[in-house]
């Protein structure tokens, strides 16, 4: 290509640091490949990403990604883009169509994957046997319902398994500990709870002080997974706080663009999607994985 | 000066401040001064526009209304479920969806004017009431796909020189039209300027303070079930958390285009510049594309500040005075 | 100016309106106490009685603004409940509530019609609102733009359009509560005509005021009352003033207003306390030279619009002047706002006393130590029990009629919340007090404390700047006064010279009737607006 | 100028509601009124609501000034993630915790001194002024963190989010500081006067002699500082500085805080106490709700369902049903009941 590509990202926002980090990492993947990259924020609504989309549109970008907020009602803004001949990418989500050709591919892991590794490790860990006390992400959210369902699966399977609490920590740290206080009150002063699943590190983060708050020991006295997979579990895995986490790395755009420039090659259509990888860690890689991945964040 | 001029300043300066963005814009980006953007404009603020139509009346009543974004947001799940799950055909779902919302609204003003309570916090609960039902009937995100609502997608008016306005454009377009009459050529209208101008001496002239701030509250309502359909529309699918936050947006807009929120003083179509407004610097971040999250937080905080700005100067400079009635 | 519907029948015999025995009670105030009041056709009957005394919760209580508490109204012999001011209109009965209570920001027709307005095709017919406006205002010589906002329009005129809006639609009965509060001998005279008429066709009016002259201009019959209570009921033939003031005060008023005696001539040779030159602001007023000397009294007089509320204001900064300059005790001086003006030892009743004086939900003592206060500075706060001291003291020196210091001051009857604010500024023990159409609303016993307290002031070096539409009281207690006219200085009368009809010569010698051109200043010309 | 405003019955809706909470918390969770100590620190669910409740209170003792002011603050969420952020990593970079708390509390004061500025002086209306910091504070304060959540390990600032005073958790500790100091500044001068006079009546205010800007820059800068001490201990609490989530619409929980309080939003008399027991209802609530084990979907609907009673026992015409002296409505009043005479009269 002689001309630079042009690439307009309508990302979700930067509610969390693993967005913020999966921005960081479509910026840099963009410089090593060449590419202008235009981002769009869309203040985590579904409204400007359509908009930014639209905008895309109009500018004659060459393609458009989207880390769409929501699953659904993409198709009419989508066949814009299409009648404008831009190929579109989904990042890290995926979208609910009728017609999958509104967009080339999506790079996404599965989100209700991960709460299956989450709750599969679980289970191995306590033989199937542990009340778990829940931090949802955002009601509504697609992550949220996702990681509860997949989740979910595993408990049925397991007849020791209970979700004694589930209550929403808004993904972050601090309703993520207000809320855990209240389970630790309520659950005979933690007495009652054997682990801790959170939809997100940030939750699962605060949980631990709560724990820690409590006179209980992280980790111990009550295990602790979530996913994600930012430095900051891992350091606490590091120091014995944290069980588990299922990672969800923040290079989205890297594939996506590899896929993209394959595709202006030689007009080689991608598979329609590119799954990343949900793997799970656990505390004996944490202190390498924490250096590996703080300078990404 | 002549009256008129003087009464029609603020949306004077309004709208100029608009043709001047507009021209700094294009002069910035290759593809900006197209149809395509203007057509984008009207159409990607239509939501946003027959919502800020609503509580233009709200505040000309002196009132507020914080629910407007979960109306929104409930009523595009109401008509996922009723037309996905319960299998309706989407024209009565409609009317169900606008009567549940103007049921809603007007509800939370016969709380408003029965028990003298602040609109802010009424409607506030009324925005953890109408979020709250939402989530009730569903927190999955539900794509719609009568095959109605794509015909409607597909409907538009094609001008010759290139201009395409959508069904959602086409209706903020009637709306705005009808709400003028309404403002000006009404007894309501009337009423709605007397209640914000002064709320005692309307009840001593004799308006009907409570009809009046019921039927605002129920119209707010209304619009806001038809912001909701339009939205449904737009995104073709129902969901709870849809328009969160949307009620700063239409107040911005309210504002910006030169309505009091002390109530009494505004004009409609100020709100729909305002719209338009606040749509120009977000297709303007988006042109520009290098913003990150943060710096697009602060562009818009700053932009809205000059164009605070430009208008209060502007006023300053043609009438000579403060931008009088300044805030009481 | 006609009424909207059929006039009453002149036939019926009974009384138009008959009240028996109404009640009402506010938290720790009897405002009405089984009042008796009957308005018969083709009757101007006049409701008076000190501050305080019940009259507008009279009106309120009648027009269905207050839920009355006992008692019974009969309108033509039918009775009658109106639960609001709407159903009170309905059945033909129109009001001029106390304070004007008009929506500064509609224009001048909408205010007219509000809630009437004349339809077409299901739509608001603004041409035949605004053709019908203007004829609505004709007979006051209002020839104003009918769709200005009329909160540029000053507070005379919001009177004369909100009088033209009640006499408009009242059939059967209108009720003026002190309207001529803020008008001018010609306009009263032109409100006096208008009521005259409707007389004539048999509507009956209440008619409330602390003019006494006026009274005995206009009424048939009077009817006192005094806390609360019905004193009587008299023909206006059959009551000679004395006996009336007696009624009214429940004892007799000792020498009836008098000429103040105030002092040499050689006044005018002390150094002005406070003087002014050249000073004046663009599309406002026009430069003027004024100089204030101690323990005298400046009265402006002019028509309404003439510009003298524009002038005192800037005296005390609430406007600011672009041109001209000020000197205080010699010194120059920069007014650049209230402030600086309450540090000079300035103080400035307003004429629009509940939208720039009084601070509604504060008590009694708090309204009255503001001013006070505020000079002093946050940090220096007025000790508890000196507020209460000087509240209690400016209490019973003005006789302000509230139950205690802690009421809020908008419960307050309109004539004490003026009394008040009077003693707010007294408080501050001024040097120059300016006053704005003082005596506003204020009772003929209060009028005479205040004109008396207003003669002590002065005489201990206290220098005061009057506005007021009353000829006979600026010719009381003035020595200097300055005439305006078209927001211009035209004439200064001193000493002698001070009389009513030299003011008055003075305010007609060129144009005879002012009022009739007011245009709002900002809107420059009155040119017809569509909106 | 009062504290709380004259009349104990008018405190009484506030007080009983807040009763009524926690009962309804001790029914739904027997164990609600247990508290112990754990590691010299008091500790259990009515602990929790203070402590949670801390920095909700003390984003409404601010705005309660403001809003007697007629105004309102939107943006202190954003100066709580400004001041959060800029704590975390200043502790983060070695800066000593007095040099950290000095630079976050002035940042809360320029915040509030910009809004202030706003108002008072280009006469901007609060809500918009406001809104401007509110959308582009919160970016700042991003700016500041880049996105992420600062974390940082110095045991002296986790202190004010963990530490305990007397057995007292700090937050709570510093929000009875805070709401002592604001209760003198405003009582023991007339600053609480004139700050009710400028929100009745600007006007009058100003024609008395009343300094109107300096007493609207004064109240939105407090409200700042006071945004920014709530962002402190929200940060140590947490150790780390979570600029895009911290405060999130709290404003909107301060300014329901401040009406539950009792104080109107049309301005004029306030209560900082009935604003800081505002809070504390609206926090009970929320660990109700927590504890109570209903599914997050119910939250808002029990959420809004509960503040609706609370605000409709405060409201001027149920209180027409309680026994007392007749009253009258002045017409028109749309106030809460500022004065216990403020009866109401229409049927
Ligand atoms: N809304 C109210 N609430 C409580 N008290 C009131 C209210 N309105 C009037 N009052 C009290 O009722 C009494 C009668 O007041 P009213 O206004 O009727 O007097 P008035 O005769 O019209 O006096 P003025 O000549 O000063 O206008 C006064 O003591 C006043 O303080
Ligand atoms: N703040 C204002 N804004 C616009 N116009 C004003 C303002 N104040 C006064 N005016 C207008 O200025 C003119 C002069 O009014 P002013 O009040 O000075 O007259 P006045 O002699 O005091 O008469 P009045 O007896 O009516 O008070 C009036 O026409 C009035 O409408
Ligand atoms: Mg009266
Ligand atoms: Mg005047």
């Amino acid at each position: 290509a002689d001309k630079k590509l042009v690439v307009g990202f309508s990302q979700i926002g930067s509610e969390s640091g693993w967005r913020a980090a999966e921005t960081k990492t479509a910026k840099a993947e963009a410089d090593k490949r060449g590419i202008d990259l235009k981002i769009s924020d869309a203040q985590q609504k579904q409204e400007n990403q359509i908009k930014a989309v639209r905008s895309f549109v109009a500018q004659g970008v060459d393609a458009i990604f989207i880390a769409p907020v929501v699953a659904t009602g993409w198709d009419s803004v989508l066949k814009e883009a299409k009648e404008a001949k831009i190929p579109v990418v989904l990042l890290d989500r995926q979208i609910e169509t009728k017609d999958q050709s509104l967009y080339m591919t999506a790079v996404t892991s599965d989100t209700v994957h991960e709460g299956r590794v989450a709750g599969e490790w679980l289970a191995k860990q306590t033989g199937g046997k542990c009340a778990v006390v829940e931090l949802q992400g955002t009601v509504g959210s697609s992550p949220a319902i996702n990681r509860k369902k997949g989740f979910d699966e595993i408990v049925a399977k397991n007849p020791g398994m209970k979700i004694v609490r589930t209550q929403s920590g808004d993904f972050t740290r601090a309703k993520g500990k207000e809320v855990m206080e209240s389970f630790i009150k309520a659950e005979n002063g933690g007495k009652g709870i054997c682990a801790v699943y959170a939809h997100n590190d940030d939750m699962a983060v605060g949980a631990i002080q709560a724990i820690k708050e409590a006179g209980l020991k992280p980790g111990k006295d009550i295990l602790v997974v979530s996913i994600d997979g930012v430095p900051d579990i891992f350091k606490a895995m590091s120091e014995g706080e944290a069980n588990a986490t299922v990672e969800l790395t923040p290079n989205m755009a890297g594939p996506a663009y590899d896929a993209l420039i394959a595709f202006k090659k030689d007009g080689k259509a991608p598979p329609k999607w590119i799954q990343t990888e949900s793997a799970l860690f656990t505390p004996d890689t944490a202190k390498a994985e924490y250096e590996r991945r703080k300078d990404a964040y | 000066m002549t009256g008129a001029l003087q009464r029609f300043l603020p949306l004077i300066v309004t709208t100029a401040v608009l043709v001047v963005g507009f021209l700094i814009c294009a002069t910035q980006f290759p593809n900006f001064a197209s149809w395509r953007v203007v057509a984008n404009l009207l159409t990607d603020n239509a939501f946003l526009g027959i919502t800020a139509v609503g509580m233009t009346f709200v505040i000309l009543s002196g009132g507020i209304d914080l629910s407007v974004g979960a109306v929104i947001g409930f009523t595009t799940v109401l008509l996922a479920v009723l037309i996905e799950h319960g299998g309706w055909h989407p024209v009565p779902a409609f009317a169900v969806a606008l009567i549940a919302a103007g049921g809603f609204g007007a509800a939370m003003g016969g709380v408003i004017h029965v028990f003298q309570m602040p609109p802010f916090i009424v409607t506030l609960a009324g925005m953890f009431i109408a979020r709250g039902l939402g989530f009730v009937l569903t927190t999955d995100s539900v794509p719609i796909n009568h095959p109605l609502y794509g015909e409607l997608n597909d409907m538009a008016l094609r001008f010759d020189f290139g201009l395409k306005l959508s069904l959602p454009a086409l209706l903020m377009l009637g709306v705005v039209v009808a709400a003028v009459v309404l403002a000006h050529w009404t007894r309501f209208g009337a009423n709605l300027y007397a209640l914000g101008g002064n709320r005692q001496s309307a009840e001593l002239m004799g308006v009907p303070v409570g009809r009046t701030t019921v039927a605002v509250y129920g119209l707010s309502g209304l619009l806001a079930g038809l912001a909701g359909i339009v939205f449904s529309l737009y995104t073709g699918a129902g969901y709870s958390l849809a328009a969160t936050g949307v009620e700063l947006d239409t107040i911005t807009a309210v504002v910006i285009g030169g309505t009091q929120l002390t109530g009494g003083y505004g004009y409609v179509v100020g709100t729909f510049v305002g719209v338009l407004i606040q749509g120009l610097i977000q297709t303007y971040i988006t042109f520009d594309g290098t913003l990150s999250s943060w710096w697009t937080k602060i562009a818009i905080g700053v932009l809205l500040f000059v164009f605070i700005l430009l208008q209060k100067g502007l006023l300053v400079v043609w009438a000579g005075r403060g931008g009088e009635p300044a805030e009481a | 100016m006609t009424a909207s519907t059929a006039p009453p029948s002149a036939s019926s015999s009974g009384p138009l309106l008959a009240i028996r025995g109404l009640s009402k009670a506010f938290l720790g105030v009897q405002a009405l106490d089984g009042v008796d009041f009957t308005l018969r056709h083709g009757e101007i009957h006049a409701l008076l009685g000190e501050n305080g005394a019940g009259k507008s919760t009279l009106i309120k209580t009648l027009t269905g603004v207050y839920l009355r508490d006992g008692g019974t109204v009969a309108l033509e012999g039918r009775e009658i409940a109106p639960r609001g001011v709407e159903e009170a209109q309905r059945l033909h009965i129109g009001t001029v509530y106390q304070e004007v209570n008009l929506l500064p920001n509609l224009s001048v027709a909408e205010n007219l019609f509000l809630g009437r307005q004349p339809m077409r095709w299901g739509l608001v017919d603004r041409g035949a609102m605004r053709r019908r406006a203007r004829a609505v205002l004709q007979p006051y010589g209002l020839s104003i733009d009918v769709t200005a906002p009329l909160g540029r329009f000053s507070v005379a005129t919001q009177q004369i359009v909100a009088i033209a809006r009640a006499v408009d639609m009242s059939a059967k009965v209108l009720i003026l509560d002190e309207p001529t509060a803020s008008l001018d001998a010609q306009e009263v005279a032109v409100l006096f005509k208008v009521m005259r008429t409707l007389r004539s066709r048999g509507i009956g009016i209440v008619f409330v005021t602390h003019f006494l002259d006026q009274v005995y201009e206009v009424c048939d019959s009077i009817t006192v009352l005094r806390n609360g209570r019905l004193v009587g009921e008299r023909r206006t033939a059959d009551l000679p003033r004395l006996d009336l003031v007696a009624m009214m005060l429940g004892r007799e008023l000792e020498a009836a207003a008098h000429r103040i005696d105030l002092g040499p001539a050689e006044v005018d040779s002390r150094p002005p306390l406070a003087s002014f030159k050249g000073f004046g602001k663009s599309r406002s007023v026009e430069p003027f030279d004024l100089d204030i000397r101690p323990g005298e009294v400046v009265a402006l007089a002019g028509l309404l619009g003439s510009g003298r509320t524009e002038t005192v204001r800037l005296v005390f900064g609430m406007d600011r002047a672009d041109r001209g300059e000020a000197t205080v005790d010699g010194q120059a001086v920069r007014l650049k706002g209230p402030r600086d003006a309450v540090r000079l030892g300035f103080g400035f009743c307003p004429e629009d006393r509940k939208k720039e004086g009084i601070v509604g939900e504060l008590s009694v003592r708090e309204n009255i130590i503001l001013a006070l206060q505020a000079r002093q500075g946050w940090l220096k706060p007025i000790p508890r029990h000196r507020q209460e001291e000087i509240a209690d003291r400016f209490i019973r020196l003005l006789d302000i009629r509230t139950p205690d210091a802690e009421r809020p001051i908008q419960l307050l009857s309109g004539g004490n919340q003026q009394k008040a604010l009077l003693a707010r500024w007294l408080a501050t023990e001024p040097r120059l007090l300016i006053l704005d159409e003082p005596t506003r609303g204020i009772d003929v016993g209060a009028h005479a404390e205040i004109i008396r307290l207003i003669e002590r002031l002065c005489a201990d070096g206290m220098a005061l700047l009057v506005v007021s539409s009353e000829l006979e009281e600026i010719v009381a207690y003035s020595r200097r006064v300055v005439v305006l006219r078209d927001r211009r200085h035209v004439a200064e009368l001193r000493g002698g010279e001070v009389s009513v009809e030299r003011i008055v010569a003075a305010i007609a010698s060129e144009t005879p009737n002012a009022i009739a051109s007011e245009t709002p200043v900002t809107a420059g010309s009155g040119a017809e607006v569509r909106q | 100028m009062t504290l709380s405003a004259p009349g104990p019955a008018r405190n009484l809706p506030q007080y009983g509601a807040l009763f009524a909470v926690l009962l309804a918390n001790w029914l739904l969770f027997p164990d609600f009124f247990a508290i112990r100590l754990q590691d010299g620190r008091l500790f259990g669910s009515l602990i929790d609501v203070l402590n949670r409740g801390a920095p909700v209170a003390l984003l409404a003792i601010g705005m309660t000034m403001v809003i007697a002011t007629r105004g309102v603050d939107l943006s202190v969420g954003a100066v709580m993630a400004i001041s959060g952020a800029i704590a975390a990593t200043m502790t983060g970079a070695g800066w000593s915790l007095p040099a950290v708390l000095a630079a976050s509390l002035a940042a809360g004061l320029l915040c509030g001194l910009w809004n202030g500025l706003l108002v008072a002086v280009l006469r901007i209306q609060p809500i918009i002024a406001t809104l401007i910091l509110m959308v582009a504070g919160r970016g700042i304060a991003q700016l500041v963190t880049e996105g992420q959540i600062v974390t940082f390990t110095s045991p002296a600032l986790a202190f004010i989010g963990s530490g305990s005073f007397l057995t007292v958790p700090m937050p709570v500790v510093l929000t009875i500081v805070v709401l002592a100091v604001t209760a003198l500044l405003v009582r023991a001068t007339a600053l609480g006067l004139m700050i009710e006079a400028v929100g009745i009546n600007r006007l009058s205010s100003a024609g008395a002699g009343v300094n109107t800007p300096v007493v609207l820059v004064a109240v939105y800068v407090w409200c700042g500082l006071c945004a920014a001490v709530a962002g402190l201990i929200v940060t140590a609490d947490i150790r780390g500085a979570d600029a895009n989530n911290a405060g999130l619409w709290l404003e909107l929980d301060a300014i329901l805080a401040v009406v539950v309080g009792g104080t109107s939003l049309l301005g004029g008399r306030f209560g900082l106490v009935l604003s800081v027991v505002g809070a504390l209802i609206i926090q009970s609530m929320n660990t109700g709700i927590l504890l109570s084990g209903f599914k997050p979907e119910f939250n808002l609907i029990v959420k809004a369902g509960v503040l609706l009673v609370v605000l409709l026992l405060q409201s001027p015409t149920l209180t027409l049903f309680l026994p007392r002296p007749k009253g009258a409505r002045p017409i028109g009043t749309v106030k809460p009941p500022v004065a216990p005479t403020s009866g109401g009269a229409k049927p």
